[in-house]
């Protein structure tokens, strides 16, 4: 440590082209470094234009070999972009990575400050503050786990049907959970899928069955994660398989019980609230997996005590309302997380009067409307179930691009409007309107398909909807919904009546996502979607090691997208398999026993267990493998015999007569 | 080489473009308009229940304000014809303060003097003559005097309804003066000083 | 008793006699307490702010200034009017929303003597008060007089519900408050789409063919929902849609014949008070079918008319509509 | 030279969600003072008090602590034991005549870059209307010791 005053320290300071040197005078900066810092063991200090480069790099290896370096300070940007980088570098050159410390001079100065000079002096004293702690940094090593080669993938719909698949086909073995009786997801709801109109179960359909069937596929459908535990490679997982009130062994998914049980329900999640089913269901016929589930809210023998004619019927004595929730724990190394979104309730915009003017619907409804298996076999009809519309309004943006919902664009209304458009009118005939903001029909094909909704004589406003009134102002009116707009190409307002109108509803995160985050221990976006580690280059891993996210539930997104997401998920959990152990960061508390007074005082503060208390020896003990390094009971040991590395009080303490270096000592400060 | 030969190219300037105008409406409106927010939606046009009365939708009026056009955005009728329902203001996406940029552009207009129709600023400007006078407004004085001078040919049509109004009592023949009509008179004028300095 | 200090606004003493009436006939029974505020000037209307930004608003914090001074405990100031109520809550928003204009305001009111600090009233409309914290159970149990077999329009128009600085309503175009208030009475309510519509406010006076139109888009509505009276919380609204109701009838050649009430006086029949002192016989349309309608003179034999559209059982289910949790709360209120 | 008082401050910032927020700030390249100095630890729950009164004692003018909101702490719940020790800290610090102002607790998490700056701003005119805390520098009031104030502080578990 520093007792021998041996420090041979070296630092580096990055231009980052001109986001540093724009407003920080670097050149300034590293030469007061090697002059002002001489006697704090600094030897060497440069600037270079990109220290992340590979000459960046070379040069602090060069230095650490011909000058002897045993300590390092990069001032660059944040260390959880480049700490990395520089660490590996000084390991190139044989100096244990955990003697380089790096100062953050972009984000937390040359980005967020202007005046030049108070931005040079400010990243001076960080400077100091780096050299005087890196004078503390002890060599670590890091610890060495192994790699659970099993998989958590949650959420069953494209997204996590991919992702699920991909590590199974690897040979890897997956548990799917998925909280709804069938996998699936929207995707299933659907009739087409823009822009090629395939039909979304044709394609669905096949990768739904290879999950039911795959061998290294546990599927827990009706089922949700309650508990998260571990790190990465080495999570334990607490699974609460909901009672399905059916013995799935039993069970052939013959359907017979569907078919006696005498309780219909409105089904508004696979229906959207437009179709039934009955209190024993398999939400479609394609289900996986093909077995029921008793929905005890609605059955009628848990609400009068009698009834139970599924089970009268049943052939193979599969109903058992006896059944319990089962409680599952299961260990893996990896998470995928792909729970995927809910629409916006289109309820909130009181001037659309969706649920108070019938023949105004969502989306998700029209998916049911226009889907062959659907509620209506597929005709576009209004609310009365026979009429067919002749003219038609959709709804661009409902809920989305404004502030008084959700501020975000949802990404798939624009090209989910025009694919109703197209449908509409080729089974209605009916004169379809598109009122839109702005046409966002951005990747492959898209465009296109605009193209050929124009040649079929939709009609496009473009304006906001300001209101659908059932109030009618002229005869024109009489029985019709009104749709009120300015068509902004025409600058007046227009008055359309139309016999249906269709919202084009956005996507919103799911009610409970933030409750999801805080259990898998990763975090949301203002907004309330999952944030993932880098918005450009890392838009699948996330701030926790071992969770990823794919699918909407890291923002919206459409089919293709979500596909390529969840194999992209994939990808990085089986490049992590493959590496069959990790390397984590050697961030741990330890008692030191002749120190330790046995008060106990730090016993009751760790969430992980990994403080235990020797009765015989009365000392308290912590456990590496357990313990996450957040140095908590460091900070609370009364008599000091708690040491954090990487963190320790030293280091802390270095670090704050550093940064109040220049304040202290005037002559430091000249420049 | 001369510095003729690498001179710029001179940028072609649009007639009577003022691009502080967007600011200075800003600046005018009470709270913070968010005029620079609009996005061009048309939502204001397509709530406003006297669009039809209206030289430009409130958006176009917007998108004037944006293009600097001056004479053209205040000489709009657009303010005028306003009637404060707030549909617009709770319907933007943008959360602009439309109806209060309206109220600014009419006091611009008045001081530019460049409203087109007189009608509707005489009409404020009368309202506001009786209230600094007697701390109240006025009803009969200003509906006779008003209609006396806009709508001459109308007020027979209108004379039942005044008389309705006058038999039942629900208009006053006298105006009702305020106690302190001069400390009010002392803060408006103050207020108008400190308005002038802006 | 709660205390209330009362702005009643220009138009309580003149065109809107009848509100001013029937709110202090109502007052004593739900223990309503209202203090005037002493020498309050007129708020400006929609007028002032349009000429001169300073100067509008330093006449309405004027009121605002004597308001908090006469304060003593309370903090809320009652609006009846729906454009007092309006301009008073946009001053206190304003003048703290931009520190700049609260300065200058002050300022101005200082040469009288005057000051106010943004925030330290509470403005609110008199619906607001009655419902949230009157209570509609409250208002329930001192009805004597059911509006049985009334069928009412609740009209709020704009000024109320909109901009809604301080988040009171529970929704901005079809607000459910008046409605609760109106069952409660034991009165018919329709469902009016046409609540929070436009009247035409100071179209009246500037361009008068606009203003018919909108009058004339409000009554047809109602009549076309078979209202034998439309229900109203602001003295404007009432003056246009009364006053100039048989104006809109010539300029259009239509024939409709719809009373305006305020909600305040039908309140008080329900509460059992002579019409004379709620102040029937102001408007121009006459209401007398109301207190037919009511049996106050002469009860007439007509069933309960048919709810306007039927729902057909068959065909798809309708979504449930949205349960915001402040309706949910006023609807347990209701006991009907 | 006193009439613009430029305060120095230490920041001490959870690894997890307020030094992001920070990140963020630079990203977005949203502006505050540069008054402020961040110290990262790993948690919110490693801020010993001792950190705080070495901060002060060796010329800062003000100290703020940033961690993840309640009920989000990357570590479970040991933001609400930085929470119970700031309380304390705070006792103790005006047991010392130090004006209450200048440590400062707050919550922001890994998406409020835009809110970390303002708070920091607001800090930093909070602290600049405190005026110069003369604990640290060569100036007229004595400046307790590490080691003195060290031993009047209990420290809360």
């Amino acid at each position: 440590m520093t007792e021998n005053n041996q420090e041979k320290i070296g630092v580096y300071v990055c231009h980052c082209g001109t986001n540093i040197a724009g407003v920080v005078n670097v050149q300034e900066v590293a030469e007061w470094a090697a002059s002002k810092l001489k006697h704090r063991g600094v030897v060497i200090a440069r600037e270079y234009k990109f220290m992340c480069s590979s000459l960046g790099q070379e040069l602090i290896e060069k230095d650490i070999k011909e000058l002897g370096l045993n300590r390092v300070v990069v001032a660059a940007c944040s260390p959880h972009l480049h700490e990395k980088t520089f660490r590996t570098a000084c390991a190139n050159a044989g100096l244990n990575p955990f003697l380089c410390e790096m100062v953050s001079i972009r984000e937390q100065v040359s980005w967020v400050h202007t005046d030049k000079v108070a931005a040079t002096a400010k990243a001076k004293a960080m400077i100091a503050g780096g050299v005087e702690r890196v004078r503390y940094n002890s060599p670590l090593e890091p610890l060495m786990v192994p790699i659970n080669p099993a998989t958590l993938v949650v959420g069953g719909g494209i997204a996590g049907i991919q992702s699920a698949l991909e590590i199974a086909d690897a040979g890897h073995h997956v548990y799917m959970v998925e909280r709804e009786p069938s996998i699936g997801g929207h995707m299933a709801q659907f009739d087409k899928t823009f822009p090629t109109l395939d039909c979304a179960a044709c394609i669905l359909t096949p990768k739904m069955v290879s999950v039911g069937s795959h061998p290294n596929i546990t599927l827990l459908t009706w089922s949700e994660v309650e508990k998260v535990e571990g790190y990465v490679g080495n999570f334990t997982v607490t699974v609460r398989k909901k009672a399905r009130k059916i013995n799935e062994e039993l069970c052939t998914g013959c359907g017979i019980c569907q078919e006696k049980c005498p309780k219909k329900v409105i089904d508004n999640v696979y229906e959207a609230g437009l179709g039934y089913r009955k209190a024993i269901y398999t939400p479609f016929p394609q289900a996986v997996p093909n077995r029921p589930v008793m929905d005890v809210e609605n059955c009628t023998y848990y609400e009068k005590g009698t009834c139970k004619a599924c089970e009268k019927f049943c052939p193979t004595n599969a109903i058992d309302f006896d059944q319990q929730d089962e409680i599952l724990n299961f260990e893996v190394g990896n998470i995928v997380l792909a729970t995927g979104y809910d629409l916006f309730d289109a309820r909130r915009v009181t001037n659309y009067g969706y649920g108070r003017l019938p023949n105004v619907f969502t989306s998700l409804e029209v998916e049911r409307l226009t889907n062959a298996a659907g509620p209506t076999t597929g005709n576009i009809v209004l609310r009365d179930g026979k009429t067919v519309p002749k003219a038609v309004g959709i709804i661009h943006c409902v809920g989305s691009r404004d502030r008084n919902f959700n501020n975000y664009c949802s990404v798939i209304c624009c090209m989910q409007s025009l694919k109703f458009a197209h449908l509409v009118h080729e089974r209605t005939g009916a004169t379809v309107y598109n009122f839109y903001i702005d046409m966002r029909t951005a990747f492959k094909d898209y465009d296109e398909f605009y193209q050929r909704v124009l040649e079929e004589g939709t009609l496009f406003v473009r304006g906001k909807v300001a209101e659908v009134s059932d109030v009618p102002r002229t005869e024109r009116e009489k029985g019709k919904l009104i749709i009120q707009v300015e068509d902004t190409l025409v600058g007046k307002q227009r008055r359309i009546p139309v016999d249906m109108v269709i919202l084009s509803t956005g996507l919103e995160p799911r009610k409970d996502a933030k409750e999801v985050a805080k259990l898998f221990g990763i975090s949301c976006s203002v907004n309330g979607w999952f944030i993932e580690k880098h918005p450009k280059l890392d838009p699948i891993a996330t701030m926790t090691e071992g969770i990823y996210i794919a699918g909407c539930a890291q923002g919206p997104k459409d089919i293709p997208n979500s596909v390529a997401q969840g194999a992209a998920a994939s990808a990085r959990v089986l490049g992590k398999i493959e590496q069959k152990q990790i390397a984590l960061e050697p961030i741990r508390a330890s008692v030191i026993e002749e120190k330790c007074s046995g008060c106990r005082i730090c016993n009751g503060l760790c969430p992980f267990n990994a403080i235990t208390f020797h009765e015989d020896r009365m000392v308290t003990e912590i456990n590496p493998a357990l313990c996450q390094g957040c140095g908590t009971c460091v900070a609370a040991c009364p008599a000091g015999a708690i040491t954090g590395t990487g963190f320790s009080n030293d280091q802390i303490m270095a670090q704050i007569e550093g940064l109040l270096m220049l304040n202290v000592d005037q002559e430091l400060a000249v420049a | 080489m001369t510095d003729q030969m690498i001179a710029p190219p001179i940028p072609i300037q649009a007639q009577g473009e003022d691009l502080t105008l967007l600011e200075e409406v800003a600046s005018r409106t009470a709270g913070v308009s968010r005029l620079e927010m609009c996005i061009q939606c048309g939502t204001c046009g397509g709530s406003c229940p006297s669009a039809d009365a209206m030289d430009h939708t409130p958006r176009m009026l917007f998108a004037m304000l944006r293009a600097g056009m001056r004479q053209e955005a205040l000489k709009s009728n657009t303010p005028w014809i306003c009637v404060s329902c707030y549909h617009c203001v709770v319907r933007c996406p943008q959360e602009v303060h439309i109806a209060d940029v309206m109220y600014t552009l009419k006091s611009m207009a008045i001081r530019a003097k460049l409203y087109r129709d007189s009608t509707a600023p005489d009409f404020s400007q009368t309202f506001v003559g009786m209230v600094e006078e007697y701390g109240r407004s006025f009803e009969l004085g200003l509906a006779s005097q008003h209609y006396l001078k806009h709508f001459p040919l109308r007020l027979p049509n209108m004379m039942p309804m005044g008389m309705g109004m006058l038999s039942k009592k629900r208009m006053s023949l006298t105006p009702k003066r305020i106690k302190h009509i001069n400390q009010l008179k002392t803060i408006l004028k103050r207020a108008k000083e400190l308005e002038a300095e802006q | 008793m709660t205390d209330y200090l009362l702005y009643p606004g220009c138009s309580m003493e003149t065109s809107a006699r009848a509100y001013y009436d029937s709110l202090k006939a109502i007052a004593g029974p739900i223990g309503l307490n209202l203090k005037e505020i002493d020498d309050w000037n007129c708020c400006g209307a929609t007028e002032y702010l349009g000429i001169s930004l300073t100067p509008a608003y330093a006449l309405i914090a004027r009121n605002l200034a004597l308001a908090s001074n006469a304060a003593n405990g309370t903090r809320t100031l009652v609006a009846p009017c729906s454009a007092c109520y309006l301009n008073l809550a946009k001053a206190d928003y304003y003048m703290n929303e931009r520190p700049k204009l609260g300065q200058m305001v002050n300022e101005a009111l200082e040469a009288g003597g005057l000051s106010y600090t943004p925030g330290s009233l509470d403005i609110r409309h008199l619906l607001d008060v009655l419902v949230y914290d009157i209570g509609l159970s409250a208002i329930e149990k001192k009805v004597v007089q059911p509006l049985t077999n009334l069928r009412v329009a609740p009209y709020l128009g704009c000024m109320v519900p909109r901009p809604d600085y301080q988040h009171r309503w529970s929704d901005h175009e079809q607000p459910i408050e008046l409605d609760l208030l109106l069952k409660a009475l034991g009165a018919q309510v329709i469902e009016f789409p046409l609540k929070t519509e436009c009247c035409g406010g100071h179209m009246t006076q500037i361009g008068p063919a606009t203003a018919f139109e909108m009058i004339r888009r409000l009554i047809s509505g109602a009549d076309e929902h078979e209202a034998d009276v439309m229900v109203t919380v602001c003295p404007m609204c009432q003056l246009n849609l009364d006053g100039y109701q048989g104006e809109a009838n010539r300029f259009f050649g239509t024939n409709y014949h719809m009373p305006i009430l305020f909600f305040t006086q039908l309140m008080g029949l329900a509460f059992g008070i002579d019409p004379k002192e709620l102040g029937f016989g102001l408007e121009l349309v006459s209401a007398k079918n109301v207190l037919d309608t009511l049996g106050i003179k002469a009860p007439p034999e007509t069933p309960p008319a048919p709810p306007r559209r039927p729902r057909k059982p068959e065909g798809l289910p309708m979504p449930k509509p949205l349960k915001r949790p402040k309706v949910e709360e006023l609807e347990k209120e209701v006991t009907q | 030279m006193t009439d613009s008082f430029e305060p120095t401050i230490i920041g001490f910032t959870c690894n997890w969600c307020s030094y992001r927020a920070a990140d963020l700030a630079g990203t977005a390249r949203i502006k505050y003072p540069p008054n402020v100095r961040l110290i990262r630890l790993m948690c919110s729950g490693r801020l010993d008090p001792t950190f705080v009164f070495k901060a002060l004692a060796n010329g800062a003018d003000g100290v703020i602590i940033t961690g993840c909101h309640p009920g989000e702490c990357h570590y479970i719940e040991q933001n609400y034991k930085a929470l119970r020790r700031f309380h304390l800290m705070k006792r103790t610090l005006q047991g010392l005549g130090l004006e209450p102002g200048r440590v400062k607790l707050i919550w922001a998490s890994a998406a409020e870059g835009a809110k970390f700056a303002s708070e920091i701003t607001a800090f930093v005119e909070e602290i600049r209307a405190l005026g110069p805390l003369h604990w640290g520098k060569n100036g007229s009031a004595p400046s307790p010791t590490v080691e003195a104030v060290q031993e009047k502080v209990e420290v809360p578990a």
